[in-house]
């Protein structure tokens, strides 16, 4: 195996991660669990990103994807509430 | 019932969907691309072909998204402005670490934004990442010290001079070039791989980051205190 | 000229700036916001003059790179005229915002500039990608601008809104990204060009999710639910602004991109989601209780027509023009009315009684949005409507034209059943601008202003200019709305001179035009009726200061009738004459609920009239000379829909329920010209437009069957049902309501005889009701004026008071009954003759029965009117005033004339009755015996006849015999008792019992339980169709999702 | 012919006419008198009646209006008389005939109930309008059937001229309107009862309920007039049926004896029904009287 | 192996259709915001793979040559991958925050008024 299996390899196990990541943040009802997850998708992402040669994109979805939004997110929790209800 | 249509519907739309797998493909580039690529250096100088899309060919684009961005801060204040029934929240004192660690480390967060945007024409990362960056040093400001607020006044000026100052870079390509944000022509292009480089790409991502920087910072404390701090009028 | 560019980078600036000037004070602030609109509207304006002027578009790039390298902007007229309107819209809401403390806060000046030039930038941007950032900037800016006012309302209905947008961009931004994907361009210029060479399997796919974004924001049905909240629960002035400029913006970005969109698959899809909206919209709009959830409902209908005619547009089958008047029509009308919803401040309708009672100027200007919103002329809707539907008559798509004008109908009945309620008069004090600064309502009167000067541009074009008695008449009634200060009789005299100006100048004139030709038989009495009303108006002022202003419109709009060669322009003064007269009638006591069912059946008979003239239109024919060329189904088609019109619009048996109330209700002074002109006008149509096309005939299982046969049977039901209907009415003016919608019935069915003698008899007939008519009416305003009442068990022995009004009534009477010796006779006479010659045999053995019906009537209005006793009430009842009699005098004259020389008319009859069919209608066998096929007679003769037998019979009265002692008034025989007191020896009430119960099969209320049942049915469907709407955003996002796979099932994502 | 011979003539025959309809009148009492058993007053009754109204010594009026009933009433039933040709061939016996055909005749039997309605209404008492009402109302009722038969017979002709009716009927009995369309001879003699106001259509008047009607304020010269002109209405009326339906007259004594026969039949109709309540007539006349209208018109149409 | 860009393009479609299924299916407003955000990602991710070429590099100029050379200008167009659709994304990135900034914000405000996150809570203007 070459460093380009490899790292397809990487890829696709990158890509698992987004999609576990994503139905994680859309079921889990610990809302700030949730927006954890979608953090995660975003910075998962953001390493695709470079693997798609696109530094700059990946630096932005990091910085702002991954990090500013997952902020304001939490923030948001914060003045809400934490926990998604019962037959919601 | 309205679920299962919904989950019905969503993965009806996934095949439909599916069928533009094939187009996703990898083809040429088109005559738009290959100018880009092909003269991007030589029509503005700066290496990092993005940021020349981003700042020049389509800066009329990223105008719009810092409109949007200053748009939804403001849409972001209305909202949540004060009388609009808000509890106010109490502040929670962080501890000493925090708020030292935080004072300490909110310039070099700063500088290292700053770096991020002056450099957006040459390497990867500009305007947007390195305003990002400095918000982040200002969020770890805001998480320290709840209850002191923000330099606002300086804030509002450099967020309404920055973005003016993209307009005004604009219309100096106007003037000078006879095009709206025309970069050729404006000002030198310089030398490749040059600090002071690619025309007025650097000084027009650099009133970006300002702009991003001091918006998302605007944001943050927009939500952070929401109506506990009325919006900055 | 000034950089376009400009448009968007001063705004930008100063929105960046505004914070910064906003230190300086609040007040500076917002004169730089005004300051940058205004610079906006001077641009795009100055621009725009360029453009009329036959300037080419130009390019704007930016960046240094021309298209496709980099983003470039254009502006033409169509960019131009939109910004303006922006810009208009955007001083017009800040204005208005200013008196709003929150809107008008810093944040809120700066989403209200960026709204604005978020759509100035959509207009102008030829670039998808930048198409996408402008629609963000739109989309976040209405985001924000909307938590603007009721708390919670304006909250849901924001984030639902925002839902279904963050969807729409998604959709749009994918499709944007394939797009570029496939082209490998973002320029749509560059993409239009190379799309077609570049389709590949799943390009369909990619164009449908960038169309459902844009369908989406346009809130196209089903996704326009959030849209029609935010217009309920956001404060009106915001949602002018928005509908002024991103709606029009986000039309525009529809019509652009819709270039991508080839073959006829997306045309259809274009249209049928268009008229959908249109339909649907309009039909949920019914059933509305809340004012801006109405308002919301007719945006969404009214962009979907838009949409729909895009595609039409495209294939060049329909004018731009039609889509921009349109659009501009829509802009001033909804912003207009939304300004004006927030000034007033009620949500419901009901709440809307009275309003504005205390400003003409935004009663004028809640009126004129009104009328623009249904299309009605003079209005920029108006024009452009009519030349949507020309050209698609013109290209074969009459269902569509159906469509257009069922969804129109629905217009009619939500926007003037809210009128309604704006023109009864409030039982409390009303809400309204009491005290509304000048700058809150400044919007809605500047587009008002605009809506009304352009209008009456187009239509100065279509009918001529200031000289022509039309545009005289209308502009002299223009000028008068406004004047409150004089007084009613005074107004009533300067009426007088208008009427009598143009009269002398189209008498004076006459050598020029021949007066005897159908038009000039119609102005004489239009002219003569509004001579004798103004005289009238000297002795009854009127009620309201607007009467006169409306009359003179009407009167012009009419004479506009008269006058115009061109279906266009003859629809165009049905309409204006619609409206005006619906205005009048609306003046009465109870008139706004009786004006409004005369309303919808007004607009429903003109919505036939358009139907039937754009059936003409689609065989080529414009004016009215050439529609004789139809033949075959168009002729029937063209025929049918014309006369079910006219025959709506007097008020046929089946859709006769409008009338007795619109009579009855309309201002006293009104009624009579109501009555006698108005009611001949849609006889003018048939004898003037539909007589023109040669009447087919329908087969049937028997035998074929002229359609004129039909018609004529329709106007003999009428005049029969209405007879028998007259017979037991209570009330005065429902009495002659009634009697007038029978006697042009009679009319009708002479008219469709179509025979010289036919029309003799028609045209005679509709002079005589016109002076007999209008002579009862005149003298009842006269008893109502000093009496107070209108039902019968009120009145009695006034001939004691008012003899001169009674002499009127009496005359009137007898010449209604057609009892010789007067003038009525020969119209009976005429009218029988010329069945029997045409051979209608059970129609004349039926209409003579009508006529002795209608006895029992006329007998009715005098007795219990003037004869029998005279109640203590109105032992002190003065007569009329002596312009009343005057103007009565006026009629009696040439009913007297008439009587003894029929020839007065019969000859110029014949003249024009030759003129159309080149034989006259009758023959003079002497000078004084008319002759037909038929019979003779001989008027003088009869008239001597009866006045020598009268006055001999007098002499052996006064003669023979002892001389009579007069006794008083209660001095009876009534068997030795003392009589009790006059109020109970009248016998006035249920007159006619017995013949009630005698036809009481015949009158149970068939023709309006049917009309409930449609009304319950439409309103059904309504009320189960708004369930669509769920509230919830989850819903509305799923509906996005389901059109698409709605539209991919069709076939569209390939 | 000179107008003023003519005028004299027709002077004379409207003397005439009323003195035979007053007879005529008081045949009717007598015979219905001998039918319900009675004696009955003389033949001549009628001409007493009229002398005692006319020298009455007090006379009373109301209102001014109050004049035109009486003149109403007999200018109606004279005109009515004077448009009608009593005796073709004889110019002196056609009257003023040729100044209008069967449809102003028509509108002239209304022209005097109209106009003494309208001027009982003015006396101010309550009968009056009540028997007005009633009158209104049986007059629309009988019209049908009555216009139906004039259209048919009109049809018939092509033309509504009473000459051409009457001389279309010429050559023998079976040309006459009457069997030449039996139906719509039907309607019109029906609708005759109810025109002349005759038993059982005589609710109007209504004997015994109301004093008699319309005329209830009249007395002395007035009610002469109107007794005089009810006298000539009713004349001219069957005058009018034996010109439309029996042939006309050729002769004076043919006049009398088909006048006579149609006279009799509404008496003999009289006699054998029950009065008829308002709507009951209105019904009645809309019923089968129109059907056999209808019949009779078709039977037009159908040759 | 797949030779092509099919993955990123495959997870960036599953990503969207997970997110319209939170904002569909999920209840709570602060779910839907999430779902919203899933889509913004997957979104972008779906766009930057649309510029990718396999075994290309970032769109950076590091050779000075090429501006005197044509030719070397020229083959750097098949070196890179297509910068557009990463100049897009930059911009959709900050779009989208600023879009789920204010989404936030009228949940918080949402929340405020009715102290629900539950968005059937939020319907009552209807039809």
């Amino acid at each position: 195996m070459n460093i380009v299996t490899w790292l397809n390899l990487v890829d696709l196990l990158v890509c698992l991660v987004v999609i576990i990541s994503a139905i994680g943040a859309a079921v889990h009802r610990n809302l700030l669990a949730a927006t954890v997850f979608a953090g995660v998708v975003s910075l998962a992402i953001s390493f695709l990103f470079l693997r798609l040669a696109a530094p700059d994109v990946a630096m932005t979805e990091a910085a702002i994807g991954a990090g500013l939004s997952t902020v304001i997110f939490l923030i948001a929790v914060r003045r809400t509430e934490e926990v998604e209800g019962k037959d919601q | 019932m309205k679920q299962i249509i919904s989950i019905i519907a969503i993965v009806t739309i996934g095949f439909v969907l599916w069928q533009l797998v094939p187009i996703a493909m990898p083809s040429g580039f088109g005559a738009v691309t290959h100018h880009y690529v092909a003269d991007g250096l030589k029509d503005n100088g700066g290496s990092n072909l993005v940021t020349s899309i981003v700042v020049n060919y389509r800066g009329f684009d990223t105008l719009g998204e810092v409109t949007v961005l200053f748009l939804s801060v403001s849409g972001a204040a209305f909202v949540l402005r004060r009388r609009s029934g808000l509890e106010v929240q109490e502040p929670v004192p962080a501890s000493e670490i925090v708020q030292t660690g935080a004072r300490m480390l909110f310039a070099p967060i700063v500088v290292f934004g700053a770096y991020i945007f002056v450099h957006g024409h040459l390497t990867p990362g500009g305007g947007f990442q390195g305003g990002a960056v400095i918000a982040s040093g200002v969020l770890l400001l805001l998480l320290a010290n709840r209850d002191r607020a923000l330099p606002h006044g300086l804030l509002s000026w450099v967020e309404s001079l920055s973005g003016f100052g993209f307009v005004l870079a604009g219309l100096a390509g106007l003037i000078v070039a006879g095009s709206f944000l025309a970069n050729k022509g404006v000002l030198p292009l310089g030398q490749w791989n040059r600090l002071v480089s690619a025309g007025v790409i650097p000084i027009i991502y650099i009133l970006i980051g300002l702009k991003v920087g001091s918006e998302l910072s605007v944001l943050l404390d927009v939500m952070v205190h929401a109506a506990g701090d009325e919006e900055a009028n | 000229m000034v950089n376009p560019i400009l448009l968007i980078g001063v705004p930008l600036a100063v929105a960046f700036l505004l914070p910064l000037v906003d230190m300086l004070g609040r007040r500076t602030a917002r004169a730089v916001h005004l300051l940058t609109l205004a610079f906006e509207l001077f641009v795009a304006g100055e621009w725009l003059v360029q453009f009329l002027h036959g300037a080419a578009a130009v390019n704007i790039i930016t960046g240094g790179w021309a298209p496709p390298i980099g983003i470039n902007l254009r502006l033409g007229p169509l960019e131009a005229a939109l910004v303006c309107l922006a810009a208009l819209t955007g001083i017009g809401s800040a204005l208005y915002l200013a008196h709003h403390e929150e809107v008008g806060s810093l944040r809120g000046l700066v989403i209200q500039l960026l709204l604005v030039t978020g759509a100035i930038g959509l207009i102008m941007t030829r670039d998808v990608f930048n198409t996408f950032v402008f629609l963000e900037i739109s989309g976040i800016g209405t985001y924000s601008i909307v938590i603007f006012g009721k708390e919670r309302s304006a909250l849901e209905a924001g984030f639902k809104y925002i839902a279904l947008g963050g969807a729409a961009s998604t959709f749009f931004l994918l499709g944007v990204a394939f797009l570029y994907k496939i082209t490998g361009t973002l320029n749509l210029d560059d993409m239009i060009h190379k799309l077609p060479m570049a389709v590949v399997a799943g390009t369909g796919t990619v164009l449908l999710l960038l169309m459902v974004g844009i369908m989406s924001e346009l809130k196209l049905f089903p996704l326009n639910g959030p849209a029609i909240d935010l217009y309920d629960g956001v404060e009106p002035g915001v949602m002018a602004l928005i509908v002024g400029t991103t709606v029009n913006a986000l039309f525009f970005v529809f019509w652009k991109i819709s270039a991508l969109y080839t073959g006829p698959a997306w045309a259809a899809m274009f249209a049928s989601v268009g008229m959908t909206t249109f339909l649907v919209c309009n039909v949920l709009a019914i059933r509305q209780t809340r004012v801006r959830r109405m308002l919301g409902y007719s945006s969404s209908a009214q962009i979907g027509l838009l949409v729909f005619l895009v595609p039409f547009v495209k294939s060049g089958e329909v004018a731009l023009s039609a889509i921009a008047l349109l659009l501009v029509n829509h802009t001033f009308a909804k912003a207009g009315l939304l300004w004006l919803a927030g000034t007033h401040g009620g949500e419901k309708i009901k709440e809307w009684k009275g309003a504005f009672s205390d400003s003409l100027a935004l009663r004028i200007a809640l009126a004129t949005f009104v009328l623009a919103m249904t299309g009605l002329p003079p209005f920029p809707g108006f024009w452009g409507k009519w030349q949507a539907l020309v050209g698609l008559a013109q290209h074969g798509h009459g269902w569509w034209i159906g469509a257009v004008l069922v969804g129109s109908l629905f217009e009619f009945v939500y926007y003037f059943g809210w009128l309604k309620e704006a023109l009864t008069p409030a039982e409390t004090v009303p809400r309204g601008a009491v005290g509304s600064p000048l700058s809150e309502v400044f919007g809605s009167l500047l587009y008002a202003g605009l809506a009304i000067a352009l209008g009456a541009k187009v239509l100065m074009q279509v009918w001529g200019g200031f000289k022509t008695p039309a545009i005289f008449l209308g502009a002299a009634g223009f000028v008068l709305l406004f004047i409150r200060a004089l007084p009613e009789r005074f107004k009533a005299a300067l009426t007088l001179v208008a009427v009598a100006w143009v009269a002398w100048g189209v008498f004076a004139g006459a050598r020029a035009c021949p007066l005897w030709d159908i038009r000039g038989f119609f102005l004489v009495m239009v002219l003569f009726g509004a001579f004798v009303i103004s005289v009238a108006g000297l002795g009854i002022p009127a009620e309201r200061g607007s009467f006169w202003g409306l009359f003179l419109i009407l009167v012009g709009s009419i004479i506009g009738i008269l006058y115009s060669s061109s279906l266009l322009g003859f629809f165009a003064g049905w309409e204006l004459m619609t409206w005006s007269s619906y205005l009048l009638v609306s003046q009465g006591r109870h008139g706004p609920k009786a004006g409004y069912l005369y309303m919808l059946f007004a607009a429903a008979a003109g919505l036939l009239v358009l139907g039937g003239m754009m059936v003409a239109e689609s065989a080529g024919v414009t004016t009215l000379a050439a529609l004789v060329s139809l033949s075959g189904g168009v002729a029937l088609a063209a025929w049918g829909l014309l006369a079910v019109g006219f025959a709506v619009k007097v008020a046929s048996w089946g859709a006769h329920i409008w009338a007795p109330g619109a009579y009855a209700e309309s201002p006293d002074l009104f009624t009579p010209f109501l009555s006698g002109v108005i009611s001949k006008i849609p006889i003018f149509g048939l004898a003037a437009v539909v007589a023109r096309i040669a009447a087919p005939s329908v087969a049937t299982a028997i035998s074929s069957i002229s359609v004129a046969h039909i018609l004529g049977w329709v106007g003999g039901l009428t005049a029969f049902g209405m007879t028998l209907l007259a017979v037991f009415q209570e009330d005065m003016k429902k009495l002659l309501a009634y009697s007038s919608v029978g006697q042009v019935g009679y009319v009708v069915l002479a008219m469709a005889l179509l025979t010289p003698l036919g029309w003799t008899a028609a045209l005679y007939y509709a002079v005589n009701h016109f002076l007999f008519k209008g002579l009862l009416f005149l003298a009842i305003a006269g008893v109502i004026y000093r009496t107070g009442v209108r039902t019968f068990a009120d009145t009695g022995g006034l001939i004691k008071r008012m003899p001169l009004s009674f002499i009127a009534v009496l005359i009137g009477i007898i010449a209604l009954a057609g009892v010789p010796p007067l003038s009525g006779f020969a119209g009976k006479w005429l009218l029988y003759e010329a069945l029997m010659d045409k051979g209608w045999l059970f129609l004349t053995a039926f209409m003579m029965l009508a006529s002795v019906m209608a006895f029992l009537y006329c007998f009715r209005l005098i007795h219990s009117i003037f004869l029998g006793q005279l109640k203590d009430k109105d032992r002190n009842v003065r007569e009329a005033p002596w312009p009343l009699l005057l103007a009565e005098l006026l009629m009696v004259i040439p009913i007297l004339a008439l009587s003894v020389r029929p020839q007065l008319l019969i000859e110029p009859l014949q003249h024009l009755v030759t003129g159309v069919f080149g034989v006259p209608g009758v023959r003079f066998a002497s000078a004084a015996t008319m002759t037909t096929h038929f019979g003779y007679f001989n008027a003088a003769a009869m008239m001597a006849l009866v006045v020598v037998l009268f006055l001999v019979l007098l002499f052996i009265l006064l003669t023979v015999g002892p001389k009579p002692t007069k006794v008083k008034q209660l001095d009876i025989v009534y068997a030795a008792e003392v009589p009790p007191s006059p109020e109970e020896l009248q016998y006035a009430w249920a007159f006619y019992r017995p013949y009630e119960r005698a036809f009481a099969p015949l009158l149970k209320a068939r023709v309006t339980a049917f009309w409930h049942g449609v009304v319950d049915v439409v309103e059904g469907v309504a009320e189960a169709g708004r369930r669509f709407y769920t509230g919830n955003a989850q819903t509305y996002v799923l509906y996005s999702v389901l059109f698409i796979l709605v539209l991919a099932a069709f076939g569209l994502a390939r | 012919m000179p107008l003023g011979i003519k005028i004299a003539w027709s002077f004379l025959g409207v003397l005439v006419a009323i003195a035979y309809g007053l007879v005529i009148a008081g045949i009717i009492r007598k015979v219905m008198a001998r039918i319900q058993g009675r004696i009955g007053p003389p033949v001549w009754q009628q001409f007493i009646d009229l002398g005692k109204v006319i020298f009455q010594r007090t006379a009373t009026r109301h209102g001014w209006m109050f004049y035109l009933a009486p003149i109403f009433r007999a200018g109606g039933g004279i005109g009515l008389y004077l448009l009608i040709p009593v005796v073709i061939g004889v110019p002196a016996l056609s009257n003023f005939s040729f100044n209008g055909d069967l449809l102003l005749v028509m509108y002239f039997i209304f022209f005097g109930s109209l106009g003494m309605a309208l001027g009982a209404a003015d006396s101010g008492h309550p009968h009056s309008p009540i028997g007005i009402s009633r009158g209104l109302s049986q007059m629309t009722a009988y019209e049908l059937p009555f216009a139906l038969a004039m259209v048919a017979l009109a049809a018939q002709v092509h033309s509504f001229s009473i000459h051409d009716i009457i001389m279309a009927q010429q050559g023998g009995i079976l040309h006459w309107n009457l069997f030449a369309n039996p139906l719509a001879a039907i309607a019109a003699f029906i609708a005759f009862l109810g025109m002349n106001m005759y038993a059982p259509f005589n609710i109007v008047g209504a004997p015994q309920e109301i004093p008699v009607g319309p005329p209830t304020e009249y007395n002395s010269i007035f009610l002469s007039l109107m007794m005089s002109g009810r006298a000539i209405l009713a004349v001219a009326k069957i005058v009018l049926y034996m010109d439309l339906f029996l042939g006309g007259a050729h002769s004076i004594l043919a006049a009398f004896v088909k006048t006579i026969i149609i006279y009799f039949w509404s008496v003999f109709v009289g006699a054998v029904f029950p009065r008829f309540r308002t709507e009951q007539a209105v019904r009645f006349f809309l019923g089968w009287p129109t059907v056999a209208g209808i019949a009779g018109v078709l039977l037009v149409l159908i040759r | 192996m797949m030779a092509g860009n099919e993955l990123y393009v495959a997870t960036g479609l599953i990503v969207i259709l997970i997110g319209f299924a939170t904002v569909l299916v999920k209840r709570n407003l602060l779910k839907i915001v999430i779902g919203f955000s899933l889509i913004d990602s997957g979104t972008n991710l779906l766009i930057v793979a649309l510029g990718f070429y396999p075994g290309r590099t970032a769109p950076i100029v590091n050779n000075p040559d090429m501006l005197a050379n044509r030719a070397s200008l020229l083959v750097n167009t098949a070196k890179v991958v297509d910068p557009v659709p990463q100049a897009l994304v930059l911009t959709a990135i900050v779009i989208g925050v600023g879009v789920t900034a204010l989404m936030l914000a009228y949940v918080v405000r949402l929340y405020a008024t009715g102290k629900t996150l539950d968005v059937r809570q939020f319907g009552r203007m209807k039809w």
